[in-house]
């Protein structure tokens, strides 16, 4: 049994019905006890005044935003390369659900960004880059939608996908060149998780499950529903041809 | 191929809408500026680097539309297509020529446009510098959008949404050496920078904008 | 240089059109392609002119032999009749453009504007590019419209001196261009719906 | 109930609402299309056996 079985559409809908009522579970059950523990349960920080809470949402979207455009890219590899129909639509379906965390992040981080730094937006080199990519989604939606034929809007909308990647590291690179930020460094970062004590920390790291799994169910509720609408132009069509 | 990039300079030059129009729109912009931001002497000069290339940028993505909209609906991109030329190369002669039309006037008129914004004296020779380095990268990464928008009906405004953010790296690069070379700062890194960014979408681009042509031919 | 089409089937805009289509096309001979409007004439000789991918099936024969014409004749305004012609002919390699001008009766237009030509004559020109191409399988995709009958008549004879030369075509016309053809009906390939019972199929 | 969260309290609370109400939509709009294509494809399929 190989993986790509489930790459058919047919599989696809059996398995995501099948697992996705336990993925939704344990996304409400995961985003309620980590944002209880992290809103409610968790003292301030001596920088921060009681803003640290805002981590709990800035940095899990944050995260998110840019893996949900990788994960776009390596389906739109994936749909390339193989010819799976329902990689080149979970791309598609991922899209939106990367926009509104990107929007997630750059409003909190705003928001945040008032009280520390005493402005809500600075050309802030993380700022900008989640801002290029904002345009980066705005763009790959707009594109899914221009395009009638499915096949040629999959393609093309990969062709830019790859080349879009390509041109945001490059744009993260010169941000980074063009102002060197105010954002915090090290102390808020995955890969130096002494610098953060355990009390932001764990309930930290539940966030960012909930986060991973909520965008695991988005994606897959969205996928059977582009799958759907697949469908159903296909049956319409062959009743034009009939 | 060389045929070809004589073609599209011929109807370029008849037309007279390649060289005219970007030209214009860039003087316009370049002229605008001061009316908004208040004729003052050391605001316009701070700016000017950045003005120069974003006016630069906007009037080569005027005519970005234009590279593919005309052959698709007459029919020439489809006998191009089946010509015995590579449509790698088509791509490729297409942006030259775009950028003989557009990219190299903008940059032979960008140190007069600089003396109406103040410009420091030291600056111009960035200015045409970066500019030449620059644009050959603009008017290849706009060939590649305007071939993934070829074949829809409303394409230019999906066109200007696409292409737009693939610029970011290119306006950062080329305006930062300006701008640096202005303060009399070391620029050779936004400089080297923005040459392997043009070299790079030169050698790979091409692949993906036929690859997109071909996709909205078929 | 055999034009060989084995099993062929076609698809527009990612629907099956045409299946199961197959002929051979020999050197100095011309097929006509019939059938109703929106059977799948423009697609079959889109597929075979290598614009778009087969759907299944074989197309051999020999590599750059084929010209495609279709509706539009990918002129353009500004330039004279002459340039036009020169630009295709140099694209496909060609020098010599005198005997396309001299065939299609376009030789005392040469100087100009392709704007300034009537429909027909422009239809002439484009048909004039298929000799500058200088290859041997023409494939023709209505190539009389807006034609009068005495051009219709003198793009004739242009194919039948086409054939005569060891030249092919392959023509999708509804009407009689006055020289021998074999003539093949597509309407018994119109694709029939495929059976859909798995979900896998949805996308066909 | 809720912490006191001194000054910053409008920030805090504001970020907690702002990305409440666009995951909220976010997740609405994903089912509420779902639901709407999966209707219509049922309708679609049933017309389809009926004229089988």
């Amino acid at each position: 049994m190989s993986l790509w079985e489930y790459a058919n559409p047919q599989k696809f809908m059996q398995t995501s019905q099948a697992v996705l009522p336990a993925i939704w579970g344990l996304t409400a059950l995961s985003m309620v006890v980590g944002l209880v523990w992290g809103f409610f349960l968790t003292p301030e920080a001596e920088n921060f005044g009681s803003t640290v809470k805002i981590i709990y949402l800035h940095v899990p979207a944050a995260m998110m935003a840019i893996n949900a455009w990788v994960m776009m890219l390596v389906a739109s590899l994936i749909w390339l390369i193989r010819r799976h129909h329902v990689s080149a639509l979970a791309a598609r379906a991922a899209a939106p659900v990367g926009l509104t965390m990107t929007l997630i992040a750059l409003a909190t981080g705003a928001i945040w960004g008032q009280p520390m730094w005493g402005t809500y937006w600075a050309w802030d080199p993380r700022l900008t880059s989640f801002l290029i990519l904002f345009l980066f989604y705005l763009g790959y939606i707009a594109l899914w939608e221009a395009i009638e034929n499915p096949d040629a809007a999959a393609d093309l909308t990969s062709v830019l996908c790859i080349v879009g990647s390509v041109f945001a590291v490059l744009s993260r690179y010169a941000v980074n060149f063009w102002n060197q930020g105010l954002h915090q460094g090290a102390t808020l970062s995955l890969d130096k998780q002494e610098n953060i004590a355990n009390v932001f920390w764990l309930p930290l790291l539940v966030c960012l499950g909930a986060f991973i799994l909520l965008f695991v169910a988005l994606v897959l509720e969205r996928t059977r529903t582009e799958i759907r609408v697949r469908r159903i132009k296909a049956l319409i069509a062959r009743e034009r041809m009939a | 191929m060389i045929a070809l990039f004589l073609r599209d300079l011929a109807l370029a030059i008849r037309a007279g809408g390649g060289f005219g129009l970007g030209l214009a729109f860039f003087l316009i912009v370049v002229v605008l500026v001061p009316f908004g931001v208040g004729p003052e002497r050391g605001i316009l000069a701070a700016i000017a680097p950045g003005i120069l290339w974003v006016g630069a940028l906007l009037a080569c993505l005027l005519s970005l539309d234009r590279i593919f909209a005309l052959d698709f609906e007459d029919g020439s991109l489809d006998l191009l297509a089946t010509a015995p030329i590579p449509l790698e190369g088509v791509v490729a002669m297409k942006a030259a020529a775009h950028w003989v039309t557009t990219g190299l006037p903008l940059t032979l008129a960008a140190p007069v446009l600089g003396l109406l914004l103040h410009l420091e004296p030291a600056a111009y020779g960035w200015l045409v510098l970066s500019l030449a380095l620059g644009t050959p990268a603009l008017s290849m990464i706009g060939t590649f959008g305007a071939a993934l928008t070829v074949g829809l009906r409303r394409g230019g405004l999906l066109l200007s949404l696409l292409v737009l953010p693939l610029y970011v790296p290119t306006l950062i690069f080329g305006a930062e050496a300006v701008a640096r070379g202005a303060a009399g700062q070391a620029n050779a890194t936004p400089l080297l920078m923005l040459a392997g960014i043009t070299l790079a979408t030169l050698a790979l681009l091409p692949f993906a904008a036929a690859a997109a042509i071909r996709i909205n031919l078929r | 240089m055999d034009l060989t089409v084995q099993d062929l089937a076609c698809a527009r805009g990612g629907l099956p059109v045409l299946e199961g289509v197959s002929f051979t096309l020999r050197p100095g001979r011309a097929l006509m392609l019939r059938g109703p409007n929106g059977i799948g004439k423009t697609t079959l000789l889109r597929t075979l002119a290598g614009l778009q991918p087969a759907l299944s099936g074989t197309i051999s024969a020999p590599p750059e032999a084929m010209a495609y014409a279709a509706h539009a004749d990918g002129l353009k305004p500004t330039l004279s009749v002459e340039e036009n012609l020169r630009f295709w002919a140099r694209v496909f390699g060609q020098r010599d453009i005198a005997r396309a001008l001299d065939e299609f009766n376009l030789t005392e237009l040469a100087h100009r504007p392709a704007q300034n030509l009537s429909a027909g004559q422009k239809r002439r020109l484009g048909l004039a590019r298929l000799l500058v191409t200088g290859r041997p399988i023409w494939v023709l995709d209505e190539p009389t419209v807006s034609l009068d009958a005495a051009s219709v008549a003198l793009f004739g004879a242009a194919v039948a001196q086409h054939l005569r030369m060891g030249g092919s075509a392959l023509i999708a016309t509804h009407i009689h261009l006055g020289f021998e053809a074999v003539e093949l009906d597509l309407t018994p390939f119109r694709a029939r719906p495929r059976a859909m019972d798995r979900f896998d199929e949805a996308f066909a | 109930m809720i912490p006191d969260l001194g000054k910053y309290a409008g920030a805090v609370l504001s970020s907690y609402a702002i990305t409440l109400v666009l995951l909220a939509a976010l997740i609405g709009l994903s089912l509420w299309r779902a639901a709407r294509v999966r209707r219509q494809l049922d309708e679609v399929e049933a017309r389809r056996t009926r004229d089988d």
